[in-house]
């Protein structure tokens, strides 16, 4: 863990959206994930490296592969006071669990069969099937029983055992957390933190630049970025993040269903310049589906098809689409037009779609933007209705997050109707496998297919740019921008 | 008066109602659903169904109409499906900041309008009179986020005079503390204030200037200026007594009209400085598809224009003695 | 010419509104470029002897964009007022000539869309109907039409009671000739007055939609687009966000000027009068 | 002893020439100085230069005006601050425009008091009810805090003049101070003026365009035509023997009350040339009246809704036309005469549809539809007729409605053009291209294209100077012989009416009061109303001018009745044969 050289008393850091509810049940965007990483504990937290460390539980284990036993910290209290027990672990699992809650990531817990507290405190989980990345997931906020059968609105007035506490809640502007000095993991340094809201990227550079705030990060626009880093004032850390940029075939389209036209159009994909030109050069080029964030599976040895505008040509020609009287490729009398969409509310992704579009209109390809904003996007995906789709993954704390839904067939958001049975084996592997490498490995083998067939060619791994001001020079987020530095305990 | 009144604030019934049921049914069409995006891409579809029917989003449209006219009839807009609370509760706690915006704004509208206004009549086809029209000409032309945005170049980035972005202190709490002694907070709060204010602000003091030398001069023509000047009365006094008092009125009725359009600038405004007001909301509410959130938010915006129009109205009844309220 | 000498406004708007259309309609003569035309090794470059206006953040050429960007917003503009002005005209006209339940029921409807802000009415609608062109078109008539309807409604209540109007009545005309014959001709002034006037308005709204995403699809080269676009290279080259935000600026300026000095020369309100006074 | 004196004024206009030229005159203390002349011959102009209220940036202004000694048009503007309201008063046309309109009647009074007296508060306001009271408005003291709309427009124009006398000038300007009124309120306040300049021994400078104004106040009268003076002198002399050609052709032009006495049938004005003065007599006219009914009009009612209150319900009702009868025989001319609001358009109206009457008929000759019957002519020349349509498109558009191909529609307005006097190749101009005088003319061209048996028509001369008045009513006269037409005439204007109605009704309060033949009604008037109407007048004869004695100050009663009272039915009594009179509570008329 990094250490702050001098923790200020106070800190203000610019967030771009507000928390809709900081019950940390139903969390769903990235301001309330890194709140409620302040305001509660879960049984485990995870480290940079994204692995289960001790938390509420200081210790667990594992009878057999649907089994986990955790064993609770003692004397550990909720910020109204109350003492936390198993009951209140107990509690906060199976109304994740209940369907009437509305989580958003309940999906993540299905697996979970059981949860029963065998003493005040311990903890049993069964599962239904084993389910590797549950450690990933059990970071989950606990929250107290008590208050909550007493109708209180964690959404609002969250009560956690961690390091802070909400102090007060100006909808859309600020919200304010003060030091929990009964913090079991030692009162913290810093006595408040101010978050700033603004939506705007640019606004939150200036802001930053004009000393209204500490603290800002991703996302920002490069041109802000670059500005940043020029005028030097600022620490500059960038962490691999557990998002990536991807362009979505979909293999359910007559024309896409062919994995060789995906190739020869993924060499259309031209990644360096979307990645340093569009994106600003903030994230990494990507060579496959593994993200860096999760050192312990990167395989340098597993590629993409890489941009060759000669080579997609030849390969077009060799499929049978040979260049038309009108600059357009025709087969069987049939011009070759594709769509390519994003969401409109990304500036970024809309230029590269619209960059996309030229190369491809340049390759004698007709191709349609489409560009709707998010909520209409998404009904056009999940009625796998779009030909190529231009989007991110974010929040991907665990490999099984990146692939399991997407690509298995079947998954919850596979989209581009992707099916073959090597990948579903493999991704089922890594759900059952019981070690790291195990788990590596299963999802070496599935990115390697994947990488091999496109039904996804991913751009880039985003990274994660935190600029600090002197105040909080040290600092470090963890890859899903974590404050977890700010708690550090007075000395 | 009181009659014209209650009459007036009867009718604001009806129009309530008209734009609830116009405002539902233009959701009706909306494509994308909010569930999805709140239980996010990875929620699987009994999930959805579930949180459809518990939010009763599958029921005859003409059923869920019903229900919501009901819920406006007694003054309940509804729970927004993303933040799991009260649509009042949200808009009530977001309002202050879109009056405090759109309020400095109309008065610094209204200051520079008149001011700039009345210098250009008085000095009419000089080349005061042409600047200030010039001047009063770029700024109607000059689209709102444009302006704002170059505000914030200059005077945050460039300058860094002011702070680029977000609210300070509530305005009117932090007069309170500023009248029991301590201005700090009143401060930041102006400083805070004066860029969105000023660029939404501008356009309307352009549009507002040249009304008031519009209508300056065509009072000025008015046989009762002559009346005053032939009882010998000096310049000024016939300026601010007679003229004045007369050319504010078609200014007022036009205030009333310019504060709606200002509340939909503030959209705008508040999107490009962080402003947390109703603006902000709104868009957030249309891109998450928060249904009752934008019904509302609808409802709100008419009805604060409608109640604008309506204090506008009574205010001209009071000024001008003509008017009888009837 | 002695109404420029009196009328400046008039001349100026009519010389920068002719330019811009003059630009529009020669666009592709007067293009140095291809208006897709990229060139990402010299994306967001200052004006220079190849890009007279420098170059967008694809390295198209800036001068390029912004005349066939000339096409796009100024025909969306009168496109969707001309549609407008004829919807809110019969609006107007009906209601305010026939008077009773037929005026009650269209300005309470006009009402309930008045109430409405503009920018938000309009990025409802094209959430719901979709971008494109004829889709921001429609949802720009939505929110234009209420204001003209309004405008010609007050306009037509005091023709209505003209004395040549009635004498019209007196000879029989029918509710159709009248309004066409008698009314609408002396309402043209305020309308095409309006109208010019609206247009500005209609170029900062397809650009604000832009701005708030709603916009036309890329590669489009509408002003809104490339003015959104400026704004994320604000820090960087501020010089597209000018440039764009400028030619908004002009057109409307130019709509605007020649609003006014269009209204100056139909309206004779604002003639010198006889026996004027002065304070 | 000289007050004022002007040498060689003139006034050009940036870009619009001179408007006045070379003006000089001088008047004594005390003195009233009649200014006349047609509209445009720069009577105003002359009056705001000696104020110095013209614009220095556009008005050019060159002569002497020396006034107690000092030169008015050299004076700068505090100085001419302190003269104005204070040494001289001034009064303007229009009472409705002249007072603001958000300002009380006592602060507006107080003001000038406040300058120039130096009174503060109270004292002002005390001076300011003293005011009132010397222009004789009743109840003062309330007065002083109502806005100028709740007033008639005699009231304001008294008020006018207590704010113009307040700091008892030596000279008052009246720049037509009495067009806008009734004839019984402009002699109230003629009366009112002449009774205040003998207290306090104020010079008038007193424009107008009436000849009979002239003759009833002026000592002196100063004659302008087309900016310069034509003729000067003492107002009795001047009329008996007018030696400027224009002064002479003037004189002859104005009808005069009274000129018709023993003339049985209506009599074309005599043509009068203003250039030289002549005046060619005109020929006799024969009697176009028929035996039959060309308009009937029975108990004809109607009313106006007003409402208030939160449901905007029906509280009281403006009864602008009670229970009116009356029969307009075929080739008549039935002149319709009374007080401003009296519901004489109203009347008009109904007739035409144009009102919807509440109760009561009108019942027509033929069996045409009533649009081919009756048309119309309005009062303002430049509002009736549609700017965007030429005229010739205007005179044929009835003839278009009822079925006539355009072409020959257009033909037709030709020779209509020509019939009212025009030329037929007029018929492609725009209205903007013509002259009130000229526009009126098209208007019965217009009223004339259906071939219509009556013509109502309102006010349609009260807009225009006198020649080019007598001109249209001579046409109107001749074209009633050639087409036999029956005219429902309604003026206000009783020397007019005089001459060319064959029979006259007198309207009061929407009712009908007296109607009979027109000498019946001029010479024997029955009901006090008419006689009150009738004297009001002022007559173009000096000798006869100051004889009326002090005219009664009386406030025009209103026809706004509250709902469910009524007001009672009044009976008609015959005087003569045809001359019917509307019972009257002699009370009411009390002087
Ligand atoms: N401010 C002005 N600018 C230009 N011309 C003017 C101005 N004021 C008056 N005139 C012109 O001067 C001439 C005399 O006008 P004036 O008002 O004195 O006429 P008048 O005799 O008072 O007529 P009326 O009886 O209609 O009041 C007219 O031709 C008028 O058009
Ligand atoms: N449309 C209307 N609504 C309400 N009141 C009306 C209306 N038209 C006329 N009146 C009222 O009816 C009365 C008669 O008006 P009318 O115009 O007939 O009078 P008039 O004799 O023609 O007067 P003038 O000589 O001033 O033209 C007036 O008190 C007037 O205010
Ligand atoms: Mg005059
Ligand atoms: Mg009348």
């Amino acid at each position: 863990q990094a250490e702050l050289a001098s923790p200020p008393d106070t800190v203000r850091l610019g967030f771009d959206i507000d928390s809709l509810s900081l019950d940390a049940r139903l969390a769903a965007e990235t301001t309330s994930y890194r709140l409620n990483d302040l305001l509660y504990d879960g049984l485990v937290r995870l480290d940079r490296d994204l692995l289960p460390q001790p938390a509420l539980a200081t210790s667990w284990e594992q009878p057999d592969a649907t089994t986990l036993i955790f064993h609770l910290r003692e004397g550990v209290t909720f910020h109204d006071g109350s003492v936390l027990s198993a009951e209140d672990v107990v509690y906060t699992y199976t109304t994740m669990l209940d369907p009437a809650l509305n989580a958003r990531n309940r999906s993540l817990y299905t697996p979970i069969a059981a949860v029963t507290a065998i003493d005040p405190l311990t903890v049993e989980f069964k599962l239904a099937e084993p389910y590797a990345p549950l450690f990933s997931y059990l970071d989950l906020g606990i929250v107290p029983q008590a208050l909550a059968e007493g109708n209180a609105d964690f959404g609002t007035t969250p009560v956690g055992t961690g390091p802070f506490k909400l102090e007060a809640w100006t909808r859309g502007s600020q919200i304010n957390l003060t030091a929990n000095p009964d913090y079991w993991g030692g009162r913290p340094a810093v006595q408040n933190i101010e978050v700033v809201i603004v939506g705007n990227g640019t606004a939150r550079a200036q802001a930053l630049a004009a000393g209204d705030v500490d603290l800002i990060m991703t996302p920002l626009p490069p041109a802000e970025t670059q500005m940043l880093d020029g005028m030097g004032r600022f620490d500059h850390t960038i962490t691999p993040a557990v998002a990536f940029t991807y362009v979505n075939f979909n293999t359910g389209d007559a024309l896409l269903s062919d994995p060789a036209l995906r190739a020869a159009l993924a060499k259309l994909i031209d990644q360096p310049t979307i990645v340093d030109q569009i994106f600003g050069g903030l994230d990494l080029p990507a060579s496959s589906i593994l993200m860096p964030a999760f050192p312990w599976v990167v395989d340098d040895s597993i590629a993409q098809p890489g941009f060759d505008m000669q080579a997609a040509m030849a390969e077009l020609d060799a499929l049978g689409w040979v260049m038309g009287p009108a600059g357009i490729r025709v087969k069987d009398g049939q011009e070759l037009a594709l769509s390519i969409g994003t969401n409109s509310e990304d500036a970024e992704r809309i230029q590269s779609v619209e960059y996309l579009q030229n190369v491809f209109t340049g390759a004698g390809i007709r191709t349609e933007a489409v560009i709707v904003d998010y909520p209409t996007f998404m009904q056009g995906n999940q009625g796998k209705t779009y030909q190529i789709s231009f989007l991110s993954w974010g929040n991907l704390v665990d490999p099984d997050r990146a692939m399991f839904g997407q690509l298995r067939s079947g998954g919850n958001f596979n989209w581009g109707s992707y099916a073959n049975p090597e990948v579903d084996a493999a991704l089922d592997a890594g759900r059952a496998a019981t070690t790291v490498e195990e788990r590596a490995s299963a999802y070496r083998a599935a990115a390697a297919v994947i990488s091999a067939e496109v039904p996804y060619y991913v751009i880039s791994h985003m990274q994660l740019h935190t600029f600090v001001s002197d105040k909080l020079a040290g600092f470090a987020p963890d890859p899903r921008g974590f404050l977890t530095d700010l708690a550090a305990p007075a000395q | 008066m009181l009659a014209y009144a209650i009459r007036r604030v009867l009718i604001l019934v009806p129009l309530v109602f008209g734009m609830a049921i116009a405002a539902f049914c233009l959701m009706l069409f909306f494509p994308g659903d909010p569930v999805t995006v709140l239980l996010g891409e990875a929620a699987p579809p009994e999930q959805i169904a579930l949180m459809r029917d518990s939010l009763g989003l599958d029921l005859p449209w003409l059923q869920r109409l019903g229900q919501y006219l009901w819920g406006v009839a007694q003054g309940d807009l509804g729970l927004s499906i993303f933040q799991r609370r009260p649509v009042t509760t949200i808009i009530l706690e977001r309002l202050p900041a879109t009056v405090e915006l759109a309020v400095c704004a109309m008065l610094i509208a209204v200051v520079l309008g008149l001011v700039l206004g009345v210098v250009a009549a008085l000095w009419r086809g000089s080349a005061i009179d042409l600047g200030v029209m010039l001047i009063a000409q770029l700024g109607i032309s000059m689209p709102v986020f444009w302006l704002g945005i170059m505000l914030v170049y200059y005077f945050s980035v460039t300058l860094g005079w002011l702070p680029a972005i977000s609210r300070g202190p509530a305005l009117v709490p932090a007069l309170g503390q500023a009248v029991t002694g301590d201005p700090a907070p009143l401060g930041t709060a102006l400083r805070h204030l004066l860029l969105p204010a000023l660029s939404l602000g501008v356009g309307q003091a352009a549009i507002i200037a040249r009304l008031v030398r519009a209508s300056v001069l065509e009072v000025i023509r008015e046989d009762f200026v002559r009346t005053a000047r032939a009882k010998g009365l000096s310049r000024p006094r016939v300026m601010v007594v007679h003229v004045l008092s007369n050319a504010m009125l078609p200014i007022i009725s036009v205030i009333g009209l310019r504060f709606g359009v200002l509340l939909a600038g503030a959209v705008l405004t508040e999107q490009i400085f962080g402003w947390p007001g109703l603006g902000q909301l709104a868009i957030s509410a249309v891109s998450q598809r928060d249904l009752p959130l934008i019904l509302g938010l609808l409802l709100t915006f008419g009805l604060m224009f409608a109640v604008v129009n309506l204090i506008v109205d009574l205010l001209y009844g009071l000024v001008d003695p003509r008017i009888t309220l009837e | 010419m002695h109404f420029i000498r009196h009328n400046p406004s008039l001349l100026i708007g009519a010389i920068i509104t002719a330019a811009l259309c003059l630009i529009a309609i020669f666009a592709p003569l007067l293009a140095t470029h291809g208006v897709e035309q990229m060139d990402m090794a010299n994306r967001l470059q200052g004006p220079s002897g190849a890009h007279w206006l420098g170059t967008d953040n694809f390295g198209r050429d800036l001068w390029t964009r912004l005349a066939y960007g000339a096409r796009l917003s100024l025909g969306v503009s009168i496109v969707a007022v001309t549609i407008a002005v004829v919807i809110g005209t019969v609006v107007g006209l009906l209601a305010g000539y026939f008077g009773g339940w037929v005026d009650m029921v269209l300005m309470r409807i006009t009402d309930i869309f008045l109430g409405f802000p503009a920018l938000i009415l309009a990025m409802a609608i094209v959430a719901i109907i979709g971008p494109g062109t004829v889709n921001l078109i429609v949802a720009m008539v939505m929110v234009f039409w209420t204001e003209y309807a309004r405008v010609i409604r007050a306009a037509t209540l005091s023709l209505r009671s003209r004395p040549y109007v009635e004498a019209a009545r007196t000879t029989g005309a029918s509710h159709i000739r009248i309004i066409f014959r008698e009314i609408l001709p002396n309402a043209l002034g305020p309308i095409i007055i309006l109208a010019t006037l609206g247009l500005g308005t209609a170029i900062i709204t397809e650009s604000a939609l832009s701005f708030l995403g709603f916009g036309l699809r890329p590669p489009a080269p509408t002003w809104g687009g490339t003015l959104s676009y400026g704004t994320r290279f604000l820090a960087q080259t501020p010089w597209l966000c000018f440039a764009a935000g400028l030619t908004i600026m002009l057109a409307c300026l130019g709509f605007n000027m020649l609003g006014d000095g269009l209204r100056d020369l139909l309206d004779p309100k604002n003639r010198l009068r006889k026996g004027e006074a002065t304070v | 002893m000289t007050l004022l004196s002007v040498r060689d004024l003139s006034v050009s206009f940036a870009g619009a020439g001179a408007a006045v030229q070379n003006v000089s005159f001088d008047m004594a203390a005390g003195e009233t100085l009649a200014i006349v002349g047609e509209s445009g011959s720069g009577k105003s102009v002359t009056s705001m230069a000696l104020m110095g209220l013209l614009d220095p940036r556009t008005a050019r202004i060159s002569g002497q005006a020396m006034f107690q000694g000092r030169d008015l048009l050299q004076m700068d503007e505090p100085a001419l601050q302190q003269l104005r309201g204070n040494e001289i008063g001034m009064i303007f046309q229009e009472p409705m425009t002249s007072l603001n309109p958000v300002l009380t009647i006592g602060y507006q009074l107080a003001e000038a008091l406040r300058r120039h007296r130096g009174l503060r508060g109270r004292a002002a306001l005390a001076e300011a009810e003293a005011l009132l009271e010397r222009v004789r408005i009743p109840a003062a003291r309330q007065r002083l805090s109502e806005y100028p709309h709740r007033l008639s427009g005699g009231m304001r124009q008294r008020v006018m003049i207590a704010m113009a006398m307040a700091c008892n000038p030596r000279l008052l300007i009246a720049d037509e101070p009495t067009t806008a009124l009734d004839v019984t309120v402009q002699a109230q306040i003629l009366d009112l003026m002449h009774r205040l300049q003998q207290e306090e021994g104020t010079a008038i400078l007193f424009i107008t365009h009436d000849m009979g104004v002239v003759a009833e106040i002026a000592d002196r009268t100063l004659v302008m035509h087309k900016g310069r003076v034509v003729e000067e002198g003492e107002t009795a002399a001047l009329f008996a023997a007018p030696r400027a050609a224009y002064t002479r052709g003037l004189l002859a032009a104005v009808p005069r009350l009274g000129s018709m006495n023993g003339v049985a049938l209506p009599q074309l004005f005599p043509h009068v040339d203003l250039e030289t003065g002549t005046t060619r007599a005109a020929a006799a006219l024969p009697d176009t009246r028929r035996d039959a009914m060309a308009l009937q009009v029975q108990n004809l009612v109607t009313r106006f809704d007003l409402r208030s209150g939160i449901f905007k319900r029906v509280t009281a009702r403006v009864h602008a036309v009670e229970d009116v009868s009356l029969t307009l025989g075929a080739g008549e001319t039935l002149a319709l005469v009374g007080e401003s609001g009296c519901g004489k358009s109203t009347l008009g109206r109904s007739i035409m549809g144009l009102n919807l009457p509440s109760s009561g008929h009108v019942r027509l000759a033929g069996d045409a539809p009533l649009h081919q019957q009756v048309q119309m002519v309005f009062q303002d020349p430049f509002a009736s007729l549609n700017p965007r349509l030429t005229v010739g498109d205007s005179i044929a558009a009835p003839l278009v409605i009822h079925g006539m191909a355009a072409a020959a529609a257009l033909a037709q307005a030709r020779v209509l053009l020509d019939q009212v006097g025009l030329s037929a190749a007029m018929a492609a101009r725009y209205p903007h291209e013509f002259s009130g005088g000229q526009r009126q003319r098209i208007a019965i061209a217009r009223a004339l294209a259906l071939r219509p048996q009556v013509i109502v028509a309102d006010e349609a001369v009260s807009a225009l100077d006198v020649a080019v008045k007598t001109q249209v009513l001579n046409l109107m006269m001749d074209l009633q012989v050639q087409l036999g037409l029956s005219y429902l005439f309604i003026s206000h204007d009783m020397a007019v009416v005089e001459r060319i109605a064959h029979r006259v009704a007198v309207m009061y309060l929407g009712q009908i009061v007296e109607i009979g033949p027109r000498a019946a009604i001029f010479q024997t008037p029955q009901h006090p109303y008419t006689k009150r109407l009738l004297s009001a007048v002022p007559l173009p004869d000096p000798a006869r001018g100051r004889a009326r004695g002090p005219v009664p100050l009386r406030e025009i009663r209103s026809p706004i009745v509250k709902l469910g009272e009524a007001r009672p039915p009044m009976a008609y009594r015959q005087i003569a044969e045809g001359h019917l009179v509307q019972d009257y509570n002699l009370a009411d008329w009390a002087d």
